[in-house]
Order: structure tokens, then C-alpha cells, then sequence
């Protein structure tokens, strides 16, 4: 008997949901904000909803205001369809953004060719996504082969010979030790060994022992910020001192300094943006003004590595559904092949990729190599 | 050979940790017959009130020790009076449904208030490590594992040497007779449930400077103390000891020469392998008959 | 007179404590025998030992000649070795009917070459209603007929024997172990009971019996055997065991730290059954 | 009351859609509920009618999810020594049989391993060898592809020879497919319950030395019961894996199975309906949450509404309400209590 009372609370609920708001133009916005990858999911939702604010704040989209449905995840690849699922159908939103992680994006991917409806990838870097042959699947975040790739001349300069990696034990990771190590390998330099660390994990110690061991000069390093910083902390504390380089773009440099210390002393990262010296980056007026706002807001500047995604994401999608000329998913996922403007992180422009007919759209972003050296981040003279 | 004993430096570092996880556990099992289902939660708790304790109020590293293990002995005695009182009487799956509805929310509330983002806690201890020969361990984590090797020694003269510890010895052996005796039977309840808390709320006070504090912590921390109990036998405290190291040790060995992937699976081999060749734990310390 | 059971000089340790020493006995067939004995001195520990719940530290049980060494209780009471309990004699959450349908389960896998797959495609259905009338036919024997659909956990403390002793009965035992049946049953209801007792034993069922009330013992029992601290001390029929000093010393000559050691003895038994 | 209360369920069960109007978001959540409750209903097989509490049952249901995704994706992987085992796709029809055999041998080996032991420590094992299934699909990744996740698994299709194939892509299908499946399940609870082989397994529950004193084995009687439920639960994995299309190693989660556990405890474990009742609320509960409150906010809601449930009503939902609903007086309380060490 209470099944059938909650079920029709949930009906409900659902049907009031779909009434609201026919004058303005929905986004869904698809991100984990609880369960492992909550604190990311949160921060990129906060760049989506600056990013949401300014166009607003300009007149909107099409003459309407957009309108961003958040709805979370739970860092659950089957939550990440099902909250697809309730966004397309019973939200309404003819163009989604999403969904953080790689295993949550492809999880989604399949509800994207079911209803024909887009969605712009910001995070995930598995080369999965935009090679399947999806064409509803818009990519602003570099999968791990086109990293390896803006990384390659940057090789020979750092003079490695030979490398281990570290990686977390997810697509995330093991996709980045497989694209550098081929990278690595056709440079001439050697790959030892690929050890793997699960995504909770707090004691890395073993894996450190091994790879100080090791007779490797590098340890690339691919994994989210909150390990890092413990990375860093173990490396010291067993005296591991190599060189160390992070993949991936999710890194945080600024929660490494302030948590890990001088242990974090020396250590290169590959981002995708350059909050510290917006005068470095492609749009340093965008930059400026998007810091500003965040730090107006109240949020920590550490975040901005992960917001800054969420922010170009939304733009990218308003600059969509602008030359869309209506919020229809078809004419939307059309709209995305013309989609050209500079984001935080270099230009926005989709090429196309994945098997003839059904190309996915991936944007090549700009990649950096910093260094953190006496607590504070700089680029490296090479 | 480098290799090997740094191995076994982390094995000592990690084991102490994990000994004063599982005897929390073990206590509250073997005294009141619960499979505590919060203890992971705990452990969070604890991580949490260290870094506010740090962090937050500006308190002194030591001094603040002391006090996030205060607060998980509040916050244990605080669970065992609103939950576990009422359901006195009831069957264990019952509690431990009740433990985990309880884990579940303290975990999602601890999320709630302090948000995903890990939160590191400074520590006063020099970053550079100590070297001996090739091996080099922090100063924090010696810090740790004498901390947590205090802590052991004083769980077991209070309860070896107390009247409390004789009065929950009394009702490990014998609820009911220990009544008869006298013995304020809940009140030991609370008092071990506290005590329990208390030590899985330092484990995680003296690990969170070790790594970082998030809400997921204690997740892991959970599984690995029910490795521990069950490896030294539910309700041995000795053995919760000695199992703590042990599964300190299968883990670093298992990370270094087999594979790190499988690190946190040997724990469960270990319990499933134990519980196979001897089910009351290695080191019961008589047969249990029927 | 030919034995159905032999207990061959069984010992029972546990740890240090020694609960039976030494214990040898025979039941003949068909005899209501009583095993007696101060608190403590090995009785309930005898019968786990015969029913399988305990495996002896020495010695053998035998019943109609088969070893019962290494054999599961659920096994022994195949093959027509029944016993009652002590402290709980029902299953508590199910009515007494189903209670008897539950005590039944061995006679309904003679009826199905493949019970669990008769079960599942509805094929039970002959079988079935051949237990069901055996269930009542017991029931209405034993003189629970009228509380059959009532659960079992909610009946009087005397009813709740009776329905252990039909789950046994059930069981189409040769042998019957009662573990102290009629303790706090009031006058009349022990009266039925030993009435109940003969008319088992007149189906031709061997009755092994422990019992700490002692007129009802002297009333129903063939023979009598008395342990103390488990060893046996006297045998014989009603009469003379009533007269026998070694057992009138042990029934009075417990001093204080004999109650004490007895009660020992009673705890680790009451840890064996966890 | 008792047969009417099913029947009554069922029906609405099949016209929901049409009310809804085959809102799909409702139908997705139905149909996972649906799923999830088929996996309580085999769970509570194990705990409500043998009393044996496994919080480990998740393995099964994934076991079924993964062999069923592999049978019909096809593998090829190197069991050492050079050997290989290729294996081409099958319909997804024979990947459902298949796991569902799988996972009844699973169950069968972790029965003859497990029951063993009772209690605390039964439970701890069936949650390590959740556990470490997890780790191998996290990590065999050959095989699994490990956190890459199995994409690409074909829908469920159904042939009749003769007649043809049909593939269920509809969420429509799909739902009268777990509805099928579901009440399938539940005439087989019902029927195994209901027999001299479900007898034998609520005396273990209720008073095991007595049960074994009547001559009912505990190890085959428990072995049965876990080899049928973890089939049980092998189906919903099977289910699961060819509606999602994608599976990863989460889908051990430990979350689930305690979800599993709240939905067969609430509902009132030991009865028929209990786990249906309990999932479909438990199972719906999380949408009808999501408007209202943060992601957050709702766990503690779920933790605490455990709790809740487990002190007003600790026989569950079903119970409780058919004993509010008979309005008898309430049964004298039972004079003798079982003895605690004997329900150990």
C-alpha cells in the first residue's frame, strides 16, 4: 500500500518538473556531486553556472535565458544514465553537458544516440568516447593520445631515458599509461613498469618502494589531485626522488602546494589551463574576468583547474544553440560542427573523429607544462 | 633487499594504525555482540575533528590529538545510547542492520557539512624523512606508529588492570551472569561502545595528517578492521594486534611483488582463507565447541 | 534383552574440564530407562554426545548396531534416533501444525524420488497431503489437535513440550531421548504426560528419559542410571535406586563448592550448544 | 487477503505504463527498481527464509551481469601456458541462461565454503568474496576490460523458433520483460517456500539443533537455498547488464547489496511480498528524494529511515501492516524466549 502512495509522490513530482519554465532554454548538466568525484563534479557545476550567469546577465540565448538543470550522478555510471535519461525525457533539455568521468560518460553515451540528443563532453579523457563512432558526443577535454601528443617534443628537452608509470586503476589512468607509453616508446625512450593504484586508495607506500627500486629516471604520475598530494607526501617520506611528471589535467597545483608542501617541491604537471599567468593564456581577458568572478563568489582558487571546463563547456554549448537558431536537439548537434571561439584553454572548434558517418567531435585544446618550484607555479624554461 | 625492507619499515608504520582499528572493533563485538558497522565512520569522525581541531580552532597538534579522540568517545557513546539501547535484546542482524542504516547517514552527513574536497591537516614534523641506510620513514609516521603503540598499551591495562576493564571482561564471558554479579551491564555497553569509537576515532585523528581527510575515508579503513577481527579472532583483543600487522604485511608484500592492483584483495583472501583453515581466527585461543 | 543403544565408554572434554568421564551403558529395546544425576553431572552432555551435537573426546556410541562416530545429527536422526530439548522444543515463529509438517521432513523425501524438483514444478501435491493427514493424525494424538493453527512460540510452557515431543515422534524414531520434559509443568499436566510416555513406549518406541523430577521418574521408569560427575554410580530398578547410598550421598552431599563446580560444568555445557 | 494483495500488485503492474504514459525517465526507474527487487527477493530467499544474512549477494547478481555481457560480447584471453580461450558472441537469450547457471555455481561454492560458519562471520565472508570478485573484474581487465567498463552489450532478445526473434530496445519491452522475470521469481519463492524443502529451511532459521534433531541437513538444505538465489540473482545481473549496455566494476558496489538488504528487511523479510513491497519503495524512494533534497541530505534520509523502520516495525512493512490491517489482538507474548544461544 505505501508503494503505491510513493510511487504516485514520485509521479507527481516528475510531471511537476516537466511544467516549469517554457520561456527559457534548458541545459542539462550531468556531474558527480557526491560519491568519490564529488568535490570536481561540484567545481565544474560552479564554472557551468558562472558561465550561465554571464550569458544571462548579456541577454541570453536566442532572446531567452538559459537554464541549467543540475542533477548529480552520484560518481555511478548507471545513476550517469539514468540521470540522462531524466533529463532528456522528462526535463526536456535539448543539449546536455556531462558527465565528469570517462566510465560516467560512456555509460551515457548510448541514451545520447537513443534519443538524438547531444551533449558536450568537459573531463572524461578516455579515447573510447569520441572514437566509437558516436556522433552526439562533443569533446573540450583531451582524450590522453592527444595529450602524449602536445607532449611529445617536450621529451627530448627534459632529456628522459626511462620512465615508470603510476596510474589509477581506471580507464582514466591505465588509457594514459597506454597513449604515453606508445608516445615514449617511438621517441626512443624506455617504459618500465605500469603500477596501478586503486581510485580510494591512501597508502601507496608498496607501489613507491617498488618504483624507487626501479632503475627509471621519471615516474609519470596519472591520477586525481587528492592522491597526488598523499603521492607526494609518501615520495618524501621514503626518499623517492625522481623526476615526476602529471598527466591528465585534473591536477589542482594549487591544493598540492597548500597540502603537500615542499614535498611537492620540483614536481612537472601537464595542465590544460593557466590561471596562475592569465596573461599566458589564449584569452587572457576571459581568464581574468572568470578568476574574478570565482573568487567573488567565495569559492577557493584552487578550483578553478576543474571550473574552468565547466565554464567553456556552457559557452561552447551557448555558442551551439546561438548558431543552432533554436533549442532543438538535431539542429543543435548540427551547430556544434560550426561552434568557433577562444576558450579559456585555446580555441573551441570540433574536428571530427571516430569511424566515417559517425564522427564525434573532439576540440584540441592548448596543453602546458608547469612546474612547482618554492610553493609557487611556473612554466618551465625547457 | 632495499626493497624488502622498506617493505617492512611501511609494514611496521601501517601496522600500528591497523591494530588500533581492528581493536576497536573487536572490543565491541566480542563485549556486546555487535558488528559495528559505524566504525569506518568513525574513523572519518575522527580524521574531521582533527582537522577542525587544527585547522579550524588553531589548536596545538598534540593538544588536539587528545581531543578528537574525546569527540569520537562522545560521538560513540552518543550512538550507543540513541541506537543501540533501544534495540537491546535484538538479534545481531538486527544491529547491524541498525549500524549500517547509522553509517551510512553519518558518512553522507560528514560529505554534507564539510563538502568532497579532501582537506589536509599540518602536521609540526619536519617533511624531510629520517635515513637509515637505504631506508627512510617520516617523522610523522614515527610519531604514528608510537602514538598508536600507546594507545594499544593503554587499551589493555584499562582493561587488564581496571575495574571497568574487569567488569567488561565479565560481560565478554558472560552477559547475564555478569548482571547477576552486579555488574551495570549497560553501562559497560556504553562505555565499550565508547571505547571502541574512541580508538577507531584516533586512528583516524593520527592518520588524517598522514593523508588527507575526505568523507570516503573510513570506507576502506571499515573493511580493512573487519580483515583484522577476523584474522585474530572476533573479540581477541591480542589477536586484533598482532592481526593488524599482519594484514599490514600481506598488503605491502602482496603491492610489491605480485601486484598492486589486487593490494586491498588481501585482505579479503586473508579473511576467506582464515575462516576456511580456522574459523575462530588465528589466534583463538581455545576451540569453541558445537 | 538386546541392545538398541550402547554407549561405549564415552569421555567428553572440554578444555580442562572434564563434563563425562567415563560413561557406559546399554538400553535395551523397548524400556523406559532414566538417566539421573545432580545438576552438572553430564546428563545433557550424554545426549548431545548420542545425538550427534557433541563428538565424544573417547569411546563410541552405538544404535541397532551402526557406530554413530562421525555422523551429523541430522543423520543420526535418520536412522530412528529422536531426541527432545532441554530449553527450546519448538520452532517458535510457525504454527503448531507446520511445526509437525517441519518434524515430517525426513518422511516426505521417501515419497519424492526428486523432492526439490517436485517441489518447484507443483508436483508434491499426492505427498503433501499424505503429511498433512499424518501431521493431524500426531497432532491429535499427542492432544494438541485443538491448538493447531495456533504459533507454537505463543503456547504454555507444557504445550510447547508436547509439540517437541511430536516433532520427535515425527520423525518415526525406534528411540526417543527426552531431555527433562516435564520441568515446570504443574501436577496434572506431568500426569498426562507420563500417561503419554507409556503409550510412546506401547508403540514399541525405546525411551531414553532425563529428568530431575524425581516421583515421576520413580513412576515411569523401567530402569534408572545415575551420574555424577560424569561417571556412573548406580543402576538399577526404581526400588533399589531409591535406596542406594552412593546416590542419596550425591543428591545431598553437594556442598557448596560442589554447586559451585556443577555449575561450571552447566555453563560450559550451555557454551557448547551456541 | 493473501492471494488477493499479489494479484492486486501485478495488475497494476501491468497498466502502470499506460499511466504513465510511458514517461521513460519513470519507466528507466521502474525498471531498475524492478531489477534491484528481483535481486531482493532472491536475497531474501537466503535472509528472511534460512536466516542466514549475506552482504555479499551483490557478487552474484554481477557475476550474471558480467558472464551474460561477455557470452554475448565474445572475449579472447590468455589463461596462461600461451593457451587462449576465444569465445564468439552469442544471442543474449543464452548469456541470461548462462548466467544464471554461473552464479548458481557460484552459489553453490561459496554455500559449501561458507556455511561453515554462522553469524558475524558468515556475513564477513560473503562481503570478502564480493570483495575480491570486485578486485578480479577491476583488474583482470583482459577479460573484464576491468574500469574501461563492457560497452556495446547487445539488448535482450527473445526468439521463438518458428516465429522469429525479437529484440527488446524499448524501455516498454524492457519493463514487461523484468515484470515477466520478476514474477517468475516470485511464483518460485512461493512454491519453494511452500513445500517440504521451504519447511526445512524456516527450521533452520527458527531453531537449527532442532531442526537438525528432526533430521533436516543444514549444509544441503542451505546450499540449496543459496545456489537457487544466487541463480535468482544472476537473472536480475543478466537483466541489468543487457538494459544498461554498459558494465563496470561498480556494479559490486556494496552500496547495492546493502540497498538489496534495506528493501528485503523493510518490506519484512521472510515473506513473499516483503521484498517487493520494500523495493518498489526502497527502489523509488531515491527519485521521488531527488526533486526535493540534496544528494547529500538523501543518504542520511535512507540511513535514518532504515533505522526508523527497524524500531517501529522490525518484522518490516508487510508483517506490521497485515497485523495492523487483521486488527487482532495482539498474540500473548510467547512465555518461553528461544535461548539466545541456541538462535546463534
Amino acid at each position: 500500500m505505501r508503494g503505491r502512495l510513493t510511487l504516485t509522490t514520485a509521479i507527481l513530482l516528475a510531471l511537476a518538473a516537466t511544467a516549469a519554465g517554457a520561456d527559457t532554454i534548458r541545459i542539462g548538466v550531468n556531474e558527480p556531486l557526491t560519491g568519490a568525484f564529488a568535490a570536481s563534479g561540484t567545481y565544474v557545476v560552479n564554472g557551468a553556472k558562472i558561465a550561465a550567469d554571464e550569458i544571462n546577465a548579456r541577454g541570453g540565448v536566442l532572446g531567452k535565458k538559459i537554464e541549467l538543470v543540475i542533477e548529480d550522478n552520484k560518481s555511478n555510471p548507471t545513476e550517469a544514465a539514468a540521470v540522462a535519461e531524466k533529463l532528456i525525457t522528462s526535463d526536456k533539455t535539448p543539449v546536455m553537458m556531462g558527465a565528469w568521468g570517462s566510465s560516467l560518460t560512456l555509460a551515457v553515451m548510448p541514451k545520447l544516440a537513443e534519443y538524438e540528443v547531444p551533449m558536450l563532453v568537459e573531463t572524461s579523457s578516455s579515447g573510447k568516447i569520441t572514437t566509437s563512432g558516436n556522433p552526439f558526443v562533443f569533446r573540450i577535454s583531451p582524450p590522453s593520445a592527444l595529450e602524449a601528443e602536445t607532449f611529445a617534443p617536450m621529451v627530448a628537452k627534459l632529456g628522459m631515458k626511462k620512465v615508470d608509470f603510476l596510474v589509477l586503476n581506471n580507464d582514466f589512468g591505465r588509457g594514459a599509461a597506454v597513449d604515453f607509453g606508445k608516445m615514449l616508446k617511438e621517441k626512443g625512450v624506455q617504459v618500465g613498469m605500469t603500477e596501478t593504484m586503486d581510485q580510494g586508495a591512501q597508502d601507496m607506500s608498496a607501489q613507491l618502494a617498488k618504483l624507487k627500486a626501479s632503475d627509471s629516471d621519471t615516474i609519470m604520475i596519472t591520477s586525481a589531485v587528492d592522491q597526488l598530494v598523499l603521492l607526494f607526501k609518501q615520495m618524501a617520506a621514503i626518499g623517492l626522488k625522481k623526476r615526476v611528471i602529471t598527466t591528465g589535467g585534473s591536477q589542482n597545483p594549487d591544493q598540492i602546494i597548500a597540502q603537500a608542501g615542499s614535498a611537492a617541491d620540483g614536481t612537472l604537471h601537464l595542465t590544460t589551463f593557466l590561471p596562475w599567468i592569465p596573461e599566458k593564456t589564449p584569452d587572457p581577458k576571459a581568464t581574468e574576468s572568470f578568476i574574478g568572478e570565482w573568487k567573488k563568489r567565495g569559492f577557493q582558487f584552487a578550483g578553478v583547474t576543474e571550473s574552468f571546463r565547466g565554464y567553456d563547456g556552457i559557452r561552447a554549448i551557448a555558442h551551439a544553440i546561438e548558431k543552432a537558431g533554436k533549442a532543438e536537439p538535431a539542429a543543435i548537434t548540427k551547430a556544434f560542427w560550426a561552434v568557433d571561439f577562444t576558450g579559456l584553454n585555446g580555441p573551441i572548434r570540433f574536428a571530427k573523429s571516430g569511424p566515417a558517418g559517425k564522427e564525434s567531435g573532439q576540440s584540441r585544446p592548448d596543453v602546458y607544462l608547469i612546474e612547482i618550484k618554492d610553493g609557487r607555479v611556473v612554466v618551465p624554461t625547457l | 633487499m632495499d626493497q624488502l625492507i622498506q617493505h617492512l619499515v611501511n609494514t611496521l608504520v601501517l601496522g600500528g594504525t591497523y591494530a588500533l582499528l581492528g581493536i576497536g572493533l573487536t572490543l565491541i563485538f566480542g563485549i556486546m555482540n555487535v558488528v559495528n558497522f559505524t566504525h569506518g565512520a568513525l574513523y572519518t569522525v575522527g580524521a574531521y575533528l582533527m582537522y577542525l581541531a587544527v585547522a579550524a580552532l588553531g589548536l596545538n597538534f598534540f593538544l588536539a590529538l587528545p581531543v578528537a579522540i574525546l569527540g569520537g568517545l562522545l560521538f560513540g557513546a552518543a550512538i550507543e545510547l540513541l541506537l543501540l539501547r533501544p534495540f537491546r535484546g535484538s538479534d545481531i542482524d538486527t544491529t547491524m542492520l541498525v549500524m549500517i542504516g547509522a553509517g551510512i547517514a553519518l558518512q553522507s552527513g560528514t560529505l554534507w557539512v564539510f563538502g568532497g574536497v579532501a582537506k589536509a591537516i599540518p602536521s609540526p614534523f619536519p617533511e624531510a624523512p629520517l635515513q637509515l641506510g637505504p631506508v627512510s620513514v617520516s617523522w610523522l609516521r614515527l610519531f604514528v606508529l608510537g602514538a598508536a603503540l600507546g594507545l594499544i598499551a593503554v587499551t589493555y591495562v584499562m582493561i587488564n588492570r581496571t575495574r571497568l576493564g574487569l567488569a567488561m571482561r565479565a560481560a565478554f564471558q558472560d552477559a547475564d551472569t555478569a548482571a547477576l554479579m552486579g555488574v551495570n551491564v549497560r553501562l559497560i555497553d556504553t562505555a565499550t561502545f565508547a571505547l571502541g569509537s574512541s580508538l577507531a576515532a584516533a586512528a583516524g585523528a593520527l592518520l588524517g595528517p598522514v593523508y588527507v581527510v575526505f568523507p570516503q575515508m573510513g570506507g576502506l579503513a571499515e573493511v580493512k578492521a573487519f580483515a583484522i577481527v577476523i584474522l585474530g579472532g572476533l573479540g581477541n583483543i591480542t589477536g586484533a594486534a598482532i592481526g593488524g600487522f599482519i594484514l599490514a604485511l600481506a598488503e605491502e608484500l602482496g603491492a610489491g611483488y605480485v601486484s598492486s592492483g589486487y593490494r586491498d584483495a588481501m585482505g579479503f583472501l586473508i579473511i576467506i582463507a582464515v575462516l576456511l583453515y580456522r574459523p575462530t581466527g588465528l589466534f583463538a585461543k581455545a576451540e569453541r565447541v558445537g | 534383552m538386546s541392545a538398541i543403544l550402547s554407549v561405549d565408554h564415552v569421555g567428553v572434554r572440554f578444555g580442562g574440564l572434564v563434563a563425562i568421564a567415563d560413561l557406559h551403558l546399554d538400553v535395551a529395546q523397548g524400556e523406559i530407562l532414566s538417566l539421573i544425576g545432580p545438576n552438572g553431572a553430564g546428563k545433557t552432555t550424554a545426549f548431545n554426545v548420542m545425538t550427534g551435537f557433541l563428538k565424544p573426546s573417547q569411546g563410541d556410541v552405538r544404535f541397532r548396531g551402526t557406530s554413530l562416530t562421525g555422523l551429523s545429527p541430522h543423520a543420526i536422526a535418520r536412522l530412528g534416533l529422536a531426541r527432545t530439548f532441554q530449553r527450546t522444543s519448538v520452532f517458535p515463529d510457525d504454527t503448531v501444525f507446520d511445526n509437525v509438517m517441519i518434524g515430517l521432513h525426513g518422511q516426505g523425501a521417501q515419497m519424492a524420488r526428486a523432492p526439490l524438483l517436485a517441489a518447484l514444478i507443483g508436483r508434491a501435491g499426492a505427498g503433501e497431503r499424505q503429511l498433512r493427514a499424518r501431521a493431524e493424525a500426531l497432532l491429535d494424538w499427542v492432544g494438541l489437535g485443538a491448538r493447531a493453527q495456533e504459533k507454537a512460540g505463543a503456547l504454555a510452557y507444557g504445550e510447547q513440550r508436547l509439540v517437541g515431543v511430536a516433532l520427535a515422534l515425527a520423525t518415526e524414531p525406534a528411540m526417543l531421548l527426552l531431555d527433562e520434559p516435564v520441568s515446570g509443568m504443574n501436577a496434572s499436566e506431568t500426569r498426562v504426560f507420563v500417561r503419554l510416555i507409556r503409550q510412546i513406549r506401547e508403540r514399541g518406541i525405546t525411551i531414553l528419559l532425563v529428568e530431575h523430577d524425581m516421583p515421576m521418574v520413580m513412576e515411569v521408569s523401567d530402569r534408572i542410571v545415575v551420574l555424577n560427575y560424569g561417571r556412573l554410580i548406580a543402576e538399577g530398578p526404581p526400588e533399589a535406586i531409591r535406596s542406594d547410598p552412593a546416590v542419596i550421598e550425591a543428591y545431598l552431599g553437594q556442598g557448596s563448592a560442589a554447586r559451585r563446580a556443577a555449575a561450571e560444568a552447566q555453563a560450559t555445557r550451555e557454551a557448547a550448544h551456541a | 487477503m493473501r492471494r488477493l494483495l499479489p494479484l492486486a500488485l501485478l495488475a497494476s503492474l501491468l497498466v502502470l505504463p499506460l499511466l504513465l504514459q510511458a514517461n521513460p525517465y519513470l519507466l528507466n526507474a521502474l525498471i531498475i527498481t524492478g531489477i534491484l527487487t528481483i535481486g531482493a527477493m532472491s536475497l531474501n530467499l537466503l535472509l528472511g527464509f534460512t536466516g542466514q544474512l549475506s552482504l555479499g549477494h551483490i557478487a552474484f547478481f554481477g557475476i550474471g551481469a558480467y558472464v551474460s555481457a561477455l557470452t554475448s560480447l565474445g572475449f579472447d584471453v590468455e589463461i596462461g601456458f600461451g593457451h587462449r580461450i576465444v569465445h564468439e558472441p552469442w544471442p543474449p537469450a543464452a548469456g541470461f541462461l548462462l548466467a544464471i547457471l554461473a552464479a548458481g555455481a557460484c552459489g553453490y561454492l561459496i554455500g559449501r565454503l561458507s556455511f561453515r560458519v554462522r553469524g558475524a562471520y558468515f556475513v564477513i565472508v560473503t562481503i570478502s568474496f564480493a570483495e575480491v570478485v570486485r578486485l578480479v573484474a577491476l583488474n583482470w581487465v583482459e577479460l573484464t576490460q576491468g574500469p574501461l567498463a563492457l560497452t556495446g552489450i547487445p539488448a535482450m532478445s527473445v526468439g521463438v523458433p518458428g516465429l522469429g526473434n525479437w529484440t527488446l530496445r524499448t524501455k516498454l519491452q524492457n519493463y514487461y520483460l523484468v515484470l515477466a522475470v520478476g514474477t517468475l521469481c516470485y511464483l518460485l519463492v512461493a512454491r519453494l517456500v511452500g513445500s517440504r524443502f521451504g519447511r526445512a529451511m524456516r527450521g533452520l532459521k527458527e531453531n537449527e539443533s532442532l531442526a537438525l534433531s528432526v533430521g533436516i541437513n543444514a549444509t544441503r538444505t542451505l546450499t540449496i537455498a543459496a545456489v537457487i538465489s544466487a541463480a535468482m540473482a544472476g537473472a536480475a545481473g543478466s537483466l541489468y547488464a543487457h538494459y544498461l549496455r554498459i558494465i563496470d566494476p561498480d556494479v559490486f558496489a556494496f552500496s547495492t547489496t546493502v540497498s538489496m538488504v534495506i528493501m528485503v528487511v523493510a518490506g519484512g523479510k521472510g515473506t513473499l511480498m516483503g521484498p517487493v513491497i520494500g523495493g518498489l519503495i526502497f527502489g523509488l524512494l531515491p527519485v521521488a528524494l531527488r526533486p526535493v533534497m540534496a544528494p547529500e541530505a538523501q543518504w542520511i534520509v535512507y540511513g535514518i529511515v532504515l533505522i526508523v523502520i527497524l524500531f517501529v516495525m522490525p518484522r518490516g512493512i508487510v508483517p506490521g501492516l497485515s497485523a495492523l490491517l487483521a486488527r487482532r489482538r495482539p498474540a500473548p507474548a510467547p512465555l518461553l524466549k528461544p535461548s539466545p544461544a541456541v538462535q546463534r
